[in-house]
């Protein structure tokens, strides 16, 4: 298992510099001068000081070499400045990172639960009620744009009833993850809905699949009860498709969250994405993009470790 | 579809009372009676939320007025100081020597004495910080030495004496605002950033727990939350009755504003206004500041490549004239936008109301077109770097009445950063502009064929030149009314820029919770002026 | 040799339900099976022949349905009524683990990948005999042995996909054999194994039902396999018995038109599948379209009319030999 | 020969016969139909020009002359849903074909000629799968710019994968089927083998995903147009219909101006998602 780690591992490496190189050449195509990522020009004092920046800083030096002094910041953790408000990237990423993670997550946990249950109980009753409702949900849930999903529960939970905030992560200052949970109701819902109708598809489907497979007849011919062949004999099985739409999910959640952020000003990743695009932040854009270009590549890794544990035939390859 | 919404209206219900159950909103400073004490402020995400923004860019926000002060403090207009770091200032008669008397025993908030050589030091720093409001830059260049400074040359400014409490600045030309500059210019510790580099400064680890010498210091920063400002108790002046200032660093101040925790908040958006001022609690109030919005024009970049689309004066008259400013104000800034015909507003006594002011009126818009020999089958490229609803909303319209006199128009959404997209790529007939200005000098300063940005778009054209220096030099408000008056007729002559509208901004207050003495008076939230905080207090 | 009767099945109807189509599939199969005996049911694959046995055990897939008829098992000259027991109940559980095992088609796909094979053979031993997993592992140690697998104590720690198909093949009928049930059900048992492997496990199979005794339901179109094997031969096409009898009267006096011709094309054993429908003429008709008569006449030499107007009635040949066909209306109707 | 004709269009009418009888798949059609219809039919069910503004008449609720109100610049919402469907629609199905047309190619290719070119193809279009579309979206907005040609580009450009996958296993597993070995035996051309022999086996799963890649560059119009992203703000699109709804101000005073594009967006795309699940259900030979 280790050795296939380390393998899956190193076979990321050359991905990652592909994918870095491709931003950083992507990078130097965009109209903007480079000395730009570190100092907005609506902020600069005066074109001297900019200049003797510019040197002290190498970016007179040829592309090549500042690619691989850009690489080498990015490994040590240096992804350089916002063009617009001069943050660092690194700390931009640090604060907002952690809220996106925190709303993928949890919506990500509610909608595996639901989708996956409800998927199961739609298989297993194929073309009975639930599985009706099941399927229903099914296409509603990846046919209302989630926007309007979220303005909705705005309209409803918000500002009729007054129940939960309309936005934001948390009251001001209000740091403790309990004191904010109320906050996350509303944009983890409607962040889970789309993925929920996606794996209750997927499972339903995939449920389906086995349960016509020989090995469910087998198992059926031993007498065993049918909760133990829906359970133990398919949704194990059924399980591995499933579980690597789940993973590749979770970077997908992050860029879902872009639209998300948008509507209930949630100060995540996402709405530094979107902020930075409608700008012109080409340095945020890219080093958000390569981040997620990472996050992938690991979550592929995490994909075949978990196919790995569910099936043994890819195991003992 | 209806089971659907039911299992869904149960789920969010459960998470609701799950989330409901749990304690409801303590107090975090539990001190059992129903107030805390604690003054909120917020800052939106967005700007940068790891640090204390550092002031030689927007100097505004309450928690910079009250942590950090100037040789000098403003009133609400801007035109007058009061003491504050300096007791005391002296210009010659030829306005080349000012003579600034710092005041004595000044101490840093960490205890260490605050002193002219903490002067001397913030204006070397700032001529050479990479990142500086141009005001700052534009008055001390003028001191004698400064280029050769900035450039290496020097080791320290001629013009600028030390001796014991006293500064003295020697200037190569008069500076009209030197002394309002200095009311703004903040003041930093050199003895915390002596080594830090310039070039970076706004960057530095410093702003993380800054040392202040203001009312208030800095003595909690959690990073992405929020900041707390606590009383100084090195400050030698009236000591605040407000103890403790939470600054939140939020997304959406109207929830705040709902929970409870926003006392202080001013804004130029609508939407937010609109929906502040259905809080009870909160007092609105409204303050007229220099803030422009424009379109500017793409004529002819520094090379002398003109874009003979909007290089006739003709046709940037018909395209102002085509639109209906006056009607696009009050509908989509009800009660906040002002027409706006020049740099100067219409209601300041330096207005020329000898100028035409171009009304509206398509007719004549339209034969000003054909009289130019304007090329109706051209697209003409409308563009825009902001991206509220509000903003779309008023470019909507502004195509729309192009469209009316028979220009077909692309508007769209630049995609670089504005100052880019704006100065290098100029890939637009005319462009939506901002500008927050902290006097005239800064509105009829883009005319200058020295702007470095403007010269790109408008060639370099001299014919303001000799005006904007007078206006720069001047002090006497006679005079400078006489020449705002010409720089007026030759900007409604010229039309470099189109002016639309004035936005003011709306200043909310807690009502509920603070009192503020009546006789304070609001300025423009961007700039340092009295509001006499110390004043303020808990209902 | 007087032969103990232990499972009947009396006019047995099963129909599929597509959309708002209800379509039969078997229709009126009766035939029994005798005690250490082996019935094979042959025929063109679409003729019902897995319905059937799957019908027996209640494994129809969800849309599938017994309209009418009896399954009958005998244990102890105790009636069982399968047919009425619910399909997933104890009892027909009970049945389907510890007296009638099955071993389907494909030994590819029979096993569950994800389950090690010691697990999935021991699992109807702990079901049903509630035994500890040591001891079941035993009892599979010894079967998997019986079976001719090598090194049974660490294979059954290996997974499917380590074996090779016949090896697949001698785990499922481990599985079927392994709580020693009376009847075993094997649905086309060979035809996705190679050639050599089919002789081997079909050896097998013989081997195990004499020595144990067992009654074995044969389903094949391979003729040559049922001479081999059967003792008993029922023929289907389209959802029928056409002929029904023992070994020598199919083999010997073959009657019905389709018996002559699947005998016709008997191949060399071994011989490709494919080659054994292009000696009969036509294709196999759409179940819908047959409603009345005899399904076969539009591909037999000797078709009538009367062979499409009404029903045909089955005919006694001999005691054992049944046939449903028009030309042999001398003979007696069988009487239900 | 004839036979076969007879057969094929035997095969349709049951096919068109299982469709009617789908009802959730024929709903899908008559409201696509009369969605598309009453886009194309706008002038004669409205005289409201979508663009005019009217500043004396802003954010009004919906009234007898303006059944669906009007929004923050006086426009009528109802004539600008109508006239945005056009392009909300044409974008949807446009981006959709374009996509499906370089499915088809590069699936062709990779599975009809296998090897490096195959697995080349592969390896791209896992690119483009596992990577979130949304920012791979924005991403390329940042570059290329916002417009209503560029937004077909770019759904154009990542949304082709799922028609290549199906593509190229048909072709994989039918390149091996008797007739096409007999047909380059005979000599006749790749292209024409590829095209005319093989593709026509594919037409259904390929006619079902494009359906759903319809459905889904609808919403991704609408979703791009509500954060500022999609097309011009000048152009009404029932994506920048329902932008104007950002702020908690309007959703809780204007409802009209983001309900109903809201639901006109969820109702079309939900047809069209019914279309295409029925087309599956009808056209899949599996099922």
């Amino acid at each position: 298992m280790a050795k296939f780690l380390v393998k899956k591992i190193l076979a990321m490496i050359p991905m990652l510099l592909a994918i870095s190189a491709m931003v950083f050449f992507a990078l130097e195509l965009t109209p903007t001068d480079p000395i730009n990522y570190l100092i907005s020009p609506d902020m600069a004092s005066s074109a001297g000081n900019i200049e003797a920046l510019r040197e002290s800083l190498g970016l007179n030096d040829p592309a090549i070499i500042r690619y691989f002094r850009w690489l080498f910041n990015l490994i040590r953790g240096d992804f350089g400045y916002s063009i617009i408000s001069g943050t660092s990237i690194r700390e931009i990423i640090m604060l907002r990172l952690p809220a996106t993670l925190e709303l993928a997550l949890v919506s990500l946990v509610l909608s595996t639960i639901i989708g996956i249950g409800i998927g199961l109980l739609s298989a297993i009753n194929q073309n009975g009620w639930i599985d009706y409702v099941g399927r229903v949900m099914g296409v509603v849930g990846i046919s209302i744009p989630q926007f309007f999903f979220g303005i909705v529960v705005i309209q409803i939970f918000a500002i009729q009833f007054g129940w939960l905030p309309f936005g934001s992560r948390m009251a001001p200052g209000q740091t403790a993850f309990f004191d904010r949970l109320h906050f996350m109701v509303l944009p983890a819902f409607t962040m889970a809905i789309a993925m929920t109708a996606a794996l209750l598809r997927y499972t339903r489907n995939s449920m389906l699949d086995v349960l016509n497979k020989d090995y469910i007849k087998l198992a059926r011919s031993k007498g065993i009860p049918e909760w133990k062949v829906y359970l133990k004999h398919a949704f194990r099985t059924a399980l591995r498709p499933v579980l690597v739409i789940l993973i590749f999910r979770l970077p997908i959640l992050i860029g879902g969250s872009i639209v998300i952020e948008s509507v209930f000003s949630w100060p995540g990743i996402g709405s530094v994405i979107l902020s930075s695009i409608s700008a012109g932040d080409y340095p945020v854009i890219m080093v958000t993009t390569l981040l997620v270009a990472a996050a992938i590549l690991i979550s592929s890794i995490f994909v075949d470790i978990a196919t790995a544990l569910l099936d043994p035939r890819v195991r003992f390859e | 579809m209806k089971k659907r919404i039911a299992i869904l209206m149960v789920l969010l219900l459960s998470l609701t009372l799950a989330a409901c159950s749990t304690p409801t909103e303590p107090d975090p400073n539990g001190n059992g009676d129903q107030k805390d004490h604690v003054f909120y402020v917020t800052i939106l995400t967005g700007d940068t939320t790891d640090k204390f923004p550092h002031l030689w860019n927007n100097r505004g926000a309450i928690f910079q007025v009250t942590t950090f002060r100037s040789l000098f403090l403003p009133n609400a207009e801007l035109t007058e100081v009061k003491p504050d770091l300096a007791s005391s200032y002296e210009i010659s008669e030829d306005g080349l020597t000012v003579e600034v008397v710092m005041k004595d025993n000044l101490k840093w908030s960490d205890g260490q004495p605050l002193t002219a050589a903490d002067v001397e030091f913030s204006i070397k720093t700032n001529l050479k910080a990479a990142v500086s409001n141009g005001i700052y830059t534009n008055a001390f260049t003028k001191i004698e030495g400064a280029s050769a400074y900035k450039e290496g040359s020097a080791d320290s400014i001629s013009g600028l004496e030390v001796d014991g409490n006293k500064v003295t600045f020697t200037l190569t030309t008069p500076v009209g605002n030197f002394i309002q500059v200095l009311g703004q210019f903040a003041i930093y510790p050199k003895h915390k950033l002596e080594n830090a580099d310039p070039l970076e400064l706004h960057n530095n680890d410093f702003w993380k727990l800054p040392v202040s010498n203001g009312m208030y210091k800095v003595t909690e920063f959690n990073s992405g939350n929020y900041f707390i400002l606590e009383l100084n108790e090195h400050y030698e002046g009236t000591k605040p009755k407000i103890e403790k200032i939470q600054v939140n660093f939020i997304a959406d101040a109207i929830a705040a504003a709902q929970s409870n925790k926003l006392d202080f908040y001013n804004t130029n958006s609508t939407d937010q206004i609109s929906e502040l001022s259905k809080l009870s609690a909160y007092k609105a109030t409204p303050v007229d500041i220099l803030f422009y919005r424009y379109l500017i024009p793409n004529i002819k970049d520094a090379t002398g490549k003109v874009n003979p689309t909007v290089n006739d004066v003709r046709v940037r008259e018909a395209i102002i004239r085509a639109i209906d400013r006056k009607a696009i104000a009050e509908s989509l800034y009800p009660s906040l936008a002002a027409l706006s015909n020049a740099g100067v507003p219409l209601d300041h006594s330096a207005y020329n109301s000898s100028i035409d002011g171009y009304a509206y009126d398509p007719v004549k818009a339209k034969a000003l077109l054909e009289e130019a020999g304007f090329d109706f089958s051209k697209t003409l490229k409308l563009r825009m770097y902001h991206t509220d609803q509000t903003s779309i909303d008023f470019m909507d319209a502004v195509a729309y009445y192009l469209g009316e006199v028979g220009i077909t128009v692309d508007l769209a959404v630049f995609q670089g950063d504005a100052t880019s997209e704006l100065f290098q790529v100029r890939d637009y007939d005319f462009a939506l502009k901002n500008l927050s200005a902290f006097g005239f000098e800064e509105w009829y300063g883009e005319y200058a064929s020295t702007n470095a940005n403007f010269r790109n778009i408008l060639g370099g054209e001299t014919a303001f030149d000799e005006l904007i220096e007078r206006l720069n030099a001047s002090t006497e408000a006679a005079e400078r009314a006489e020449i705002l008056k010409e720089l007026q007729v030759l900007e409604q002559e010229l039309l470099y820029k189109l002016p639309l509208l004035q936005l003011k901004n709306v200043i909310f207050i807690n009502n509920d919770r603070i009192s503020v003495p009546s006789s304070v008076k609001f300025g423009n939230p961007w700039y340092n002026h009295d509001i006499q905080f110390e004043a303020w207090s808990f209902k | 040799m007087q032969n103990e009767l232990i499972l009947k099945v009396e006019n047995l109807h099963t129909s599929f339900t597509v959309g708002p189509l209800n379509i039969p599939i078997v229709k009126g199969v009766s035939f029994e099976v005798y005690k250490g005996k082996t019935l094979a049911i042959v025929g063109e694959s679409g003729c019902g022949k897995s319905v059937t046995v799957h019908s027996i055990v209640q494994l129809l897939p969800r849309n599938g349905r017994i309209d009418q008829g009896t399954v009958t098992y005998i244990e102890d000259n105790e009636e069982v009524r399968l047919d009425q027991l619910q399909r997933y109940g104890k009892k027909m559980r009970k049945i389907r683990g510890e007296n009638i095992g099955m071993v389907f088609q494909d030994p590819m796909t029979s096993l569950n990948p994800v389950y090690r094979v010691g697990d999935q053979v021991a699992e109807s031993l702990m079901q049903h005999f509630k035994m500890k997993k040591k001891d079941a592992m035993k009892e599979v140690i010894s079967m998997l042995k019986k079976l001719g697998i090598p090194d049974p104590e660490s294979r059954i720690n290996d997974y499917p996909h380590q074996f090779s198909g016949g090896m697949k093949q001698r785990v499922v009928i481990a599985t079927a054999m392994i709580c020693n049930p009376d009847i075993i059900i094997a649905d086309e048992p060979t035809t996705a194994l190679d050639v050599t492997i089919q002789a081997q496990i079909m050896e097998l199979m013989k081997e195990l039902q004499v020595k144990y005794n067992k009654s074995l339901i044969l389903i094949t179109h391979n003729m040559g396999l049922v001479a081999e094997m059967a003792d008993q031969v029922a023929v289907m096409y389209m959802g029928r018995i056409v002929e029904y009898g023992s070994l020598t009267d199919i083999f010997e006096h073959p009657s019905h038109p389709y018996t002559k011709a699947l005998l016709r094309s008997v191949p060399v054993l071994g011989k490709q599948e494919g080659e054994l429908l292009e000696t009969i003429p036509g294709s196999t008709p759409n179940p819908l379209d047959c409603t009345v008569g005899c399904e076969f006449a539009d591909r037999c030499e000797f078709a009538q009319e009367k062979c499409r107007i009404k029903d045909v009635p089955y005919r006694q040949l001999t005691p054992t030999h049944q046939v449903r066909c028009t030309l042999f209306e001398e003979h007696p109707e069988v009487v239900k | 020969m004839k036979k076969q004709k007879t057969t094929t269009s035997s095969m349709a009418k049951r096919t068109w016969q299982k469709f009617l009888k789908n009802k959730l798949a024929m709903l899908g059609l008559i409201v696509f139909v009369v969605f598309v219809l009453a886009s194309l039919g706008a002038p004669i069910l409205t005289s409201f020009d979508p663009n005019k503004i009217n500043l004396a008449n802003i954010s009004r609720s919906p009234s007898w002359t303006h059944i669906l109100g009007t929004d923050r610049l006086g426009r009528d919402v109802f004539s600008r849903i109508l006239y945005g469907g056009r392009i909300s629609i044409f974008i949807g199905v446009v981006s959709a074909l374009s996509g499906t047309i370089i499915g088809v190619v590069f699936g062709s290719v990779a599975g009809y000629f296998g090897g490096k070119i195959d697995t080349l193809l592969v390896r791209i279009s896992e690119i483009f799968l596992t990577f979130p579309q949304m920012i791979l979206i924005l991403v390329m907005v940042s570059f290329l710019g916002p417009g209503i040609s560029n937004l077909i580009i770019i759904f154009s450009v990542t949304g082709w994968m799922t028609t290549f996958r199906m593509v190229r296993n048909e072709f994989l597993s039918l390149k091996e089927e008797t007739y096409v070995e007999v047909s380059r035996a005979f000599g006749i051309s790749d292209t024409s083998i590829m095209f005319k022999q093989i593709l026509p086996n594919t037409m259904s799963p390929i006619v079902v995903a494009m359906t759903i890649n319809i459905a889904n560059f609808i919403l991704q119009e609408a979703g791009l147009s509500f954060i500022g992203l999609g097309v011009p703000s000048t152009l009404p699109t029932w994506g920048n219909i329902i932008n104007a709804a950002k702020s908690v101000e309007v959703i809780r005073n204007f409802w009209w101006l983001w309900l109903s594009p809201g639901l006109v967006i969820s109702v079309f795309v939900l047809a069209v998602n019914f279309l295409g699940d029925g087309l599956r259900d009808v056209l899949d030979p599996k099922q």
